[in-house]
């Protein structure tokens, strides 16, 4: 009797949280995302050979790189917001201008990395 | 067959009074309480401004001038041996509140704050004297919580949703309920030695109203079709500050605080009316004070509401007026910044619900059905009395708004409700074990819960037309409009008329959820039978008492008759029929006279 | 004004699983989504089920989700949300029958928090109040306005995840006593909450502040709990 | 009447539990990170990269401050990139990252699983790879 109460991923994304939700969400991703990236740059480069060149070949593309620096970046600057609002409680009702003020630094260094990985990336 | 449980004593109710009850019967003996609602959904959190007890914490007050007001307020129909009771008792009362762990607002000083209410005075000077403790304005909120987590703590047995839907008597003594569980449709029998009910008030016989969906008067009318008299059931009190149309409760802490009553043509208007103290008067002289402004056309732009002002600078402009000071003697003033603190929750219910901010703007009003002042008569230990030789019926118990013990005679003081939950709660759950400790079980009659599978199954098979919502819409009119703030002969023949109408229409009425599990309609259904039979014996009880007292206020008769109807009115159900009876009025230190503020 | 409403319907003795279904009623934009639902009931579909009591936001019984968010069916006007509407369930908790959901795991975890005063000193000899200074009350203030209504914690990616975690309603409560000052039951509750279904289960998703009706900040009570997890102090 | 102080001591409270332990590490970590990073970038600017290196090479210095990661730059000479005091550095980071990295996927993981066996597992597991990883780094770092 009664259904599960069991959340699905599809139904969790669709749950109208609010930027704070989002930036929890990429933050996850983006530990996630560093933390594969790590071990298997890791492993390729101590294995070697033919396998882990062409693993590093990958990470070495700009591609790559754009979503690497993402994840990096992305998760050191909330990280930091994190670190600050955990260690003072008092200023968490300010986390909307926080999160603000986040993105606004996260674009502009994204923003640059990204122009000159593409610049290199296609120019050589 | 319907599961059986087993205890000592059981509570019907988990509002304040229930768990107050619960509580103090779990101490000696086995105790479950039964609520159809969460217990930290019951309708005392909604209380908002305040628990009266002569603490003087800022300024002198005593238990006396407490009971005094309370006699007065409840223009002398209250009976005075149980009034001396509680508020002599209501200093403890609070003081184990605070006990217990409820979150008092604090004077400068760390003890527990408090705020004038209307009708609370300095019996000397006349003079408002704070006597409300709070907690902001959700005082009813922390008592609830409060009284649950005490509950919690001594591991009181809870039956959370289960709507009890009978009492069962055996040889004139209580032995027990019948509940159905919410969450599967099935019936349980609980078998007691005492049963206790606190089920709250019924102000949903009325169209505008601050009371809860909740509040359909379920114990009142159940006991009622066991034989078990109500009494004064004719005393409904309209709150004089509800929200225009949706009838939510704005606290009377915002005219405590200074807030002001102003008519659409911008003058404030209670000094006509209260020249003592006047926005501060008792709740029944404001609410026909608001609807007198309004049926002269001084009404908001014709319509039928006024305005209730909380904005700092008229608060000041009109304490100045009156001399208000504060208790050190400087001059009372008001700042955007208190209102905020002391009043969150008015502010927060306006902004969503009115688009208004109070700090800036005035708040729409008119008088809105809040609280029950009759009920199952009982004596001040909470046993039920069935006639008027005060003859107690063995086992059975009540306490809270379903209750009329009678503390609030024919018009209650703001904040004195609270009080009487806790302390009629706490006397009723003591008697009940201690009873329990000396009566044996009953034995349950063959199938205890056959009536109420019988009247479950006859509602959820009706094969009839009449829908729910519009029979209790048609009924809730009714009553708002004729046995309503003002009452007359004819318009309340006609609302006798048009409730037994109604109650005939219900026999045909439709419920189309055939299922068990949270089969809510049927239970809306069964609920209206109770709103029915509730709205027949307040209506009949109003018709009968030709005076105007407290609540009950009739055109045709404008005056208080001492003579004749300073005595309660019992109404009996027999066999159908509704047999009227009278209680003499306990009177001990105050002689009624006029009653002017 | 007609508005469209699009509601989650599941009964347990017919359907295996949920649907939607879609309504037509007339509203008016000050209308409360509960008063659009109980029209529904009262003229529609009766076996439409949810809970309500209080009608005005201080009984916690409806919380539901309303276009996505967790909000209090009696506290959201149709003019908050529009004339498109969609009505379903809260997440996390096992769903009864439409928007009734099973609440007993939300209490279980209120109950672990001691949700009650803990002092054992005697109390003052003139039998008066604990004294207290309205800073010191006014220290643990917003904890208190919580009326369980469920919203914060069944936002929670948290706890949607794993129903173990105690949930931000839960230390919500905790967070209610330990700054109180006349509470003597900080070390036990702190104790409880810092096991690994306690606070570290909470990432700051924020998602409880934002749903919480009685506009409790729900993150910073955490965050302060897990400070005086750390650090000891408790003002 | 003024405010009261509350301290629960260490002898009441308790040591802090491994979950508080760790949440602490984590934020500390990330303030380590960062002050690494940022000896990382300054250092790397003191070497004179101006014209030689672009924004997103400097930024990978700055994360792991391998000489691996400017190999492929226009550097002339990258011997002072190598030498000891940035291999100490990148130790440094790795072992803190690896500790910060793995943890977080435990945090990760035990928001999933919440059966006292499965996270005992997940915990052996972690063990395994904060051991092997950081071995695995070191020994890169020091041998490249
Ligand atoms: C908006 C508002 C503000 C108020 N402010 C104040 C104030 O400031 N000061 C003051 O003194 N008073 C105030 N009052 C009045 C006071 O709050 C109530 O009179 C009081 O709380 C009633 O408490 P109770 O315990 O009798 O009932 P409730 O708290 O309503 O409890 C009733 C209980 O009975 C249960 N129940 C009902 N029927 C059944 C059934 N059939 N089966 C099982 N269980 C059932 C319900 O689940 C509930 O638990 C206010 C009232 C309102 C509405
Ligand atoms: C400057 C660098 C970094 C900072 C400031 C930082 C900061 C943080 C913080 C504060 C958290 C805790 C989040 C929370 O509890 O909600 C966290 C979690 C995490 N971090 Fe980092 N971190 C950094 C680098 C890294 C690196 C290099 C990795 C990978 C190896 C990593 C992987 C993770 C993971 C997997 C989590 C768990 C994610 C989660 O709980 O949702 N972090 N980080
Ligand atoms: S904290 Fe807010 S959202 Fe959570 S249960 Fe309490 S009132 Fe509801
Ligand atoms: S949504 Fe959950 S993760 Fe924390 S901040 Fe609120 S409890
Ligand atoms: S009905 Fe009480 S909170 Fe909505």
């Amino acid at each position: 009797m009664g259904l599960t109460r069991n959340v699905g991923l599809m139904t969790a994304l669709r749950y109208k949280g609010q930027g704070p939700f989002l930036t929890y969400i990429l933050h996850r991703i983006g530990g996630l995302g560093m933390a594969v990236f790590i071990s298997v740059h890791l492993l390729a480069s101590f294995i070697s050979g033919p396998g882990g060149r062409l693993v590093n070949n990958i990470y070495q593309s700009w591609i790559f790189q754009i979503f690497i620096f993402f994840c990096v970046l992305f998760h050191a600057i909330n990280g930091l917001r994190i670190t600050i609002l955990d260690l003072f409680p008092k200023l968490i009702p300010y986390h909307r201008q926080a999160i603000t003020i986040e993105w606004v630094v996260f674009a502009a260094v994204y923003g640059f990395a990204v122009f000159t990985i593409i610049r290199t990336g296609l120019g050589g | 067959m319907a599961k059986v449980h087993q205890f000592d004593v059981v509570v019907v109710g988990a509002g304040g009074a229930g768990l107050m009850a619960g509580l103090y019967a779990s101490k000696t003996a086995k105790t479950a309480i039964i609520s159809k609602l969460y217990p930290t959904r019951s309708h005392t959190g909604a209380a908002q401004g305040g628990i009266s007890a002569a603490l003087g914490n800022y300024e002198e007050d005593k238990p006396e001038w407490h009971m005094y007001d309370t006699v007065k307020g409840s223009d002398y129909l209250g009976d005075q041996d149980a009034i001396e009771f509680m508020c002599n008792e209501a200093i403890n009362a609070v003081l184990e509140l605070e006990h217990m762990g409820l979150p008092f607002d604090r004077t400068p000083e760390g003890r527990i704050s408090q705020r004038p209410f209307g009708g609370h005075t300095n019996n000397e000077t006349g003079k408002p004297v704070r006597r409300a403790a709070h907690a902001a304005d959700r005082t009813g909120h922390m008592i609830l919580q409060t009284l649950y987590q005490q509950c919690i703590k001594n591991k009181v047995n809870f039956f959370d949703e289960y709507q009890v839907l009978d009492f069962i008597m055996v040889n004139g003594k209580a032995a027990g309920v019948v509940a159905v569980e919410l969450a599967t449709g099935e019936l349980h029998t609980i078998h007691a030695k005492s049963v206790i009910f606190a089920t709250g008030g019924h102000g949903r016989i009325f169209e505008v109203t601050s009371n809860a969906y909740a509040y359909t008067g379920d114990g009142a009318a159940i006991l009622l079709r066991h034989g078990i008299p109500l009494e004064d059931m004719e005393f409904f009190q309209f709150h004089p500050t509800g929200i225009y149309k949706l009838g939510i409760l704005i606290t009377e802490g915002v005219r405590g605080e200074g807030g002001v009553l102003i008519n659409g043509k911008g003058e404030r208007f209670m000094p006509k009316y209260a020249p003592g103290v006047k926005d501060l008067a008792s709740r029944d002289v404001v609410s026909r004070a608001i609807y007198t402004e309004i049926k002269e056309g001084r009404g908001v732009d014709g319509k039928n509401y006024v305005y209730l002002d909380i904005r700092p600078e008229t608060v000041n402009k009109y304490a100045a007026e009156d001399g208000r000071t504060n208790p050190d003697g400087s001059k009372y003033n008001l700042t955007a910044d208190q209102v905020l603190k002391k009043l969150p929750d008015i502010v927060d219910f306006c902004r969503v619900y009115l688009g208004v901010d109070p700090v800036t703007q005035m708040m729409p009003i008119q008088p809105t059905a809040h609280y029950t002042m009759g009920g199952i008569p009982t004596n001040k230990f909470g046993e039920v009395i069935i006639d008027d030789k005060n003859t107690v019926l063995p086992g059975l118990f009540a306490a809270g708004e379903c209750a009329c013990v009678s503390v609030h005679g024919g018009n209650r003081l703001g904040t004195n409700s609270l009080l009487d939950l806790v302390v009629f709660g706490k006397h009723a759950g003591l008697r009940a074990a201690e009873y329990a400790k000396t009566a044996e079980f009953e034995k349950l009659p063959g199938v205890a819960e056959a009536g109420s599978r019988l009247e479950f199954d006859a509602l959820r098979n009706g094969s009839g037309k009449e829908n729910v919502f519009d029979l209790s819409a048609e009924l809730k009119n009714v009553m708002f409009s004729d046995v309503g703030i003002y009452r007359n002969e004819k318009d309340m023949q006609g609302a006798i008329e048009k409730v037994r109408e109604l109650k005939h229409r219900y026999k045909n009425i439709k419920v189309g959820d055939t299922g068990k599990i949270f089969n809510t309609e049927l239970l809306n259904a069964w609920e209206l039978g109770n709103l029915l039979d509730i709205a027949e014996v307040v209506a009949v009880s109003a018709v009968n008492r030709k005076e105007s007292r407290g609540g009950h206020s009739r055109e045709d008769y404008p005056e208080r008759d001492d003579s004749n109807w300073l005595k309660h009115t019992l109404v009996w159900n027999r066999n159908g029929k509704l047999e009227i009876g009278y209680k003499p009025v306990v009177i001990t230190k105050h002689q009624p006279k006029a009653r002017i503020y | 004004m007609e508005i469209t409403v699009k509601i989650f319907r599941y009964n347990p003795e017919k359907d295996t699983r949920g649907s939607y279904v879609t309504y037509k009623v007339d509203a008016d934009e000050n209308d409360r989504i509960l008063d659009v639902l109980e029209v529904i009931k009262g003229k529609v579909d009766g076996t439409l089920a949810f809970r309500r009591s209080c009608a005005h936001g201080v009984c916690g019984s409806d919380a539901m989700r309303i276009n996505g968010r967790n909000m209090l069916a009696c506290k959201t006007l149709i003019r908050d949300v529009g004339t498109n509407i969609t009505v379903e369930p809260v997440l996390g908790l096992k769903i009864q029958k439409d928007l009734i959901v099973d609440m007993e795991p939300f209490f279980d975890n209120y109950r672990k928090m001691l949700p009650y005063l803990i002092n054992d000193s005697p109390l003052p000899a003139d039998g008066r109040e604990r004294l207290q200074s309205p800073e010191d009350r006014a220290r643990f203030d917003e904890s208190t306005k919580c009326i369980l209504c469920a919203a914060c914690t069944t936002s929670c990616p948290s706890y949607w995840a794993n129903g173990e975690y105690y949930g931000p309603a839960a230390i919500v409560t905790a967070h209610r006593f330990i700054f109180d000052s006349r509470d003597e039951g900080a070390a036990e509750r702190l104790h409880i909450l810092s096991e690994t279904d306690g606070t570290v289960r909470c990432h700051t998703a924020y998602n409880c502040t934002e749903a919480c009706p009685r506009e409790i900040q729900i993150t910073k009570a955490i965050g302060e709990v897990k400070m005086a997890m750390v650090t000891g102090k408790l003002d | 009447m003024a405010a009261k102080s509350r301290n629960l001591s260490i002898a009441k409270r308790g040591l802090m539990s491994f979950e508080t332990i760790m949440w602490v590490f984590t934020r500390l970590s990330a303030l380590g990170m960062y002050a690494l990073i940022l000896f990382g970038i300054i250092g790397a600017l003191v070497m004179g990269v101006r014209n030689n290196m672009n924004f997103a090479d400097v930024m990978r210095w700055g994360f792991m401050p391998n000489v691996t990661h400017v190999e492929d730059t226009d550097l002339a000479d990258t011997t002072p990139w190598a030498s000891p005091l940035w291999k100490l550095t990148a130790s440094a980071l790795l072992i803190i990252a690896v500790g910060h990295g793995v943890h977080g996927l435990v945090v990760i993981a035990d928001d999933y699983i919440a059966t006292a066996k499965g996270r005992q597992v997940v915990r052996i597991f972690s063990g395994i790879m904060i051991l092997s990883m950081i071995g695995i780094g070191l020994y890169l770092i020091w041998t490249s």
